[in-house]
């Protein structure tokens, strides 16, 4: 073991002392695209002691140009993500014990997960998996650590239970839409350069070294050049839900989430979000039809064709999915555009 | 007089790096909703606004020169 | 190629035409460790048309910590770098010409790949080879982007001939010492931003977006937190004998080069380093010895024990690796240490 | 006055983040010589050297007010 770690044990920042926490340490990663893929890689090599990913995904060649662990032949395999990952993280470092979860990071299994879990970082692409995860995170006082990226853009935040303000104090509520990798594009050293402030936070925690703590929200522009580091003093909400004086944790409750529903004999899925307000229809139909997509509308509704299955689109965000039974696939196409 | 960044997305919809504007007096919420109209941005209820680089509530006040940035949250990943 | 690469043509910096210049382009990367299994990965998913990798190394236990295109079984079979990032690169997308060169990236064999390289990506662990790279940048008029991290630190900058200042603008001269990762350690996230830096200027000069370029010299520090971005307008010395008026490409003059000689009988290498000043030994071997590793000396020279050989180094830095007559490995050995 | 930072392993060896000197009128090169005696610092004269964050050469000459930031350049790869 020695050997293997010696140029991260050289480093004053973790030596042998933080090697061992490291060792004795179990991650909870959500999400294996680009984010899980080069968390998960980050920490496996790092020596973890036990990495537990969960995805509902499977490898699909869009996603070769950005996420680190797979291979053309996952995609020839459709593999699950979850098990492409354990498959390669397990070659790069058979001592690190890894579970993979091939589903969908609902509240109640993030919950069921919890135990035991001593940092939990957030690869998901959609803002419900990640106000679940703040919930849990605050109700089992587990750190976690925001991440995202679009574009050549992203952004990264470091939440202590107890100490920092939590994902729900700086939004309040989940957004309607936020631009997405299927929306606004992804280049790979956006996703690289948010996987290095969520592993930095990772490692920091891991070794227990809390003075070393980003305490600010990073953002970033690759493209721009620009790199800004909000700081977050006044962040903090006192009448928070999630953490404030008289937690509900109102993202672990069944009413506030997204209601997938299969269409008897329609070969067709309901999607109801929980994020309650009105789209403009308009909008989203320049958008997508400016990406490419073939979109078609009226005053009511859009239809949009996504390769495999059609996606018709009301007003209040609610969607019907045609072309697929299966309740996770069809969320995951939502959440893809919608965010 | 204060300026206003745009970050991320917001600036592709804006079509401006940043703007000039007179908001002393105002709270976050009231500019966002004065900005949502002026250049037809998306809804702006979950953007993040710093105040000279600190984050600030929609409830918050903003003062004569401070710097306003509007830092939408990205879903990604 | 379409749906590959999709992502990343919905980010407008890229777009359609963007890609297919990417594809129609030719990168150098010297050197297959940290920085060059990273840069090598995004250049290879982003599709560049064809990739030329050279290293001298064979893939070891204590790289796997953060030099992502490798696996245990690649240290069991003790590949070359190159040989085995040609093998997990060619599994990522085989659409791409790799070609692997395993040797020492002299100022000579630089000269002879030159020929139509659009960029060259500096992933090396020393200076003397980045001085070489910065003349032959310069002679060649061919683009190349300066990278380097330890600890949790790290710096990038990008030169463009007859723009920007040139890497002997800033330095002046060879450093006798600098940190690497065998002295000072190092963690992956570091790597990784790095890595996010080099390749997202990369991107930047594959698609021609000139205005796009990072003027600054970027210098950060994941665990203090740190992110600085040095303006380097009045950087440019219009003495510089690489990128002045009177250029002499010093660099790529064999005087200027370290000296590896075998002596004979003597299992041993020799190593002149081009390099002149006086190391101070009496610090070299206190951080030595706290890094672990047994040191001997006296007024006039050093022993160090570095696994399979023993290194003795002089005040001027002249040295001798005992336990080899491999002239490329024994400078590697020494670089390893001396930066 | 002047601030002065120290970054990656210079820090280390200098043993803190910044000092505060008077440099006004003094050359890089003479105060990294200063420096690099007063701390038994490494060898600085590759270190780069930058003036209120622009890059400065050794001739540079430093003015009153003037924050100096010393950053060793590093081999690692």
């Amino acid at each position: 073991m020695a050997e293997r770690y010696s140029r991260q044990i050289l480093f004053p920042g973790i030596g042998r002392e933080g090697q061992e926490k490291i060792r004795s340490k179990h991650v909870l990663l959500v999400g294996a695209g680009a984010l899980g893929s080069g968390n998960g890689e980050i920490l496996t090599r790092a020596g973890i002691g036990r990495l537990t990913i969960i995805d509902r995904d499977y490898v699909e060649e869009s996603n070769l140009q950005r996420q680190q662990l797979y291979t053309e032949a996952d995609v020839e395999q459709k593999l699950p993500k979850a098990a492409a990952a354990e498959k390669r993280l397990r070659a790069i470092n058979s001592d690190v014990e890894i579970e993979a979860i091939i589903g969908d990071a609902t509240p109640e299994v993030l919950e069921g997960l919890a135990n035991g879990i001593d940092l939990i970082i957030d690869a998901t692409d959609n803002f419900e998996t990640r106000m679940a995860i703040n919930d849990v995170s605050q109700k089992y006082r587990i750190p976690w650590i925001y991440g995202a990226c679009v574009g050549s853009h992203g952004m990264s935040f470091t939440i202590l239970p107890g100490t920092t303000p939590c994902l729900n104090c700086l939004l309040r509520r989940i957004p309607l839409q936020g631009l997405t990798c299927d929306t606004g594009g992804i280049i790979a050293p956006a996703v690289q350069m948010a996987i290095s402030h969520q592993s930095a936070e990772a490692l920091k925690i891991l070794v227990e070294d809390w003075e070393a703590i980003r305490s600010t929200f990073v953002s970033f522009d690759l493209w721009r050049n620009e790199y800004t580091a909000m700081k977050m003093s006044k962040a903090k909400f006192p009448g928070c839900l999630s953490c404030g004086e008289h937690p509900t944790y109102p993202y672990l409750d069944k009413e506030n989430m997204t209601k997938t529903t299969v269409l008897c004999g329609r070969d067709t899925v309901q999607i109801r979000p929980s994020a309650k307000g009105e789209i403009s229809l308009e909008k989203l139909a320049s958008q997508l039809g400016s990406l490419g997509y073939e979109v078609k509308g009226n005053p009511y509704l859009l239809s949009v064709e996504l390769g495999g299955e059609r996606m018709v689109i009301f007003k209040d965000g609610r969607a019907l999915i045609h072309g697929t039974k299966d309740l996770t696939h069809a969320k995951s196409v939502y959440q893809r555009i919608m965010g | 007089m204060n300026k206003v960044m745009f970050f991320a997305h917001l600036r592709d919809a804006a079509g401006i790096d940043s703007i000039t504007v007179d908001a002393a007096g105002k709270t976050v919420a009231e500019l966002k909703a004065e900005l949502a109209q002026k250049y037809d941005l998306p809804k702006m209820d979950t953007v993040m606004a710093a105040i000279n680089e600190e984050f600030s509530s929609n409830e918050e006040t903003i003062n004569e020169g401070d710097v306003i940035a509007f830092i939408p949250p990205v879903s990604g990943g």
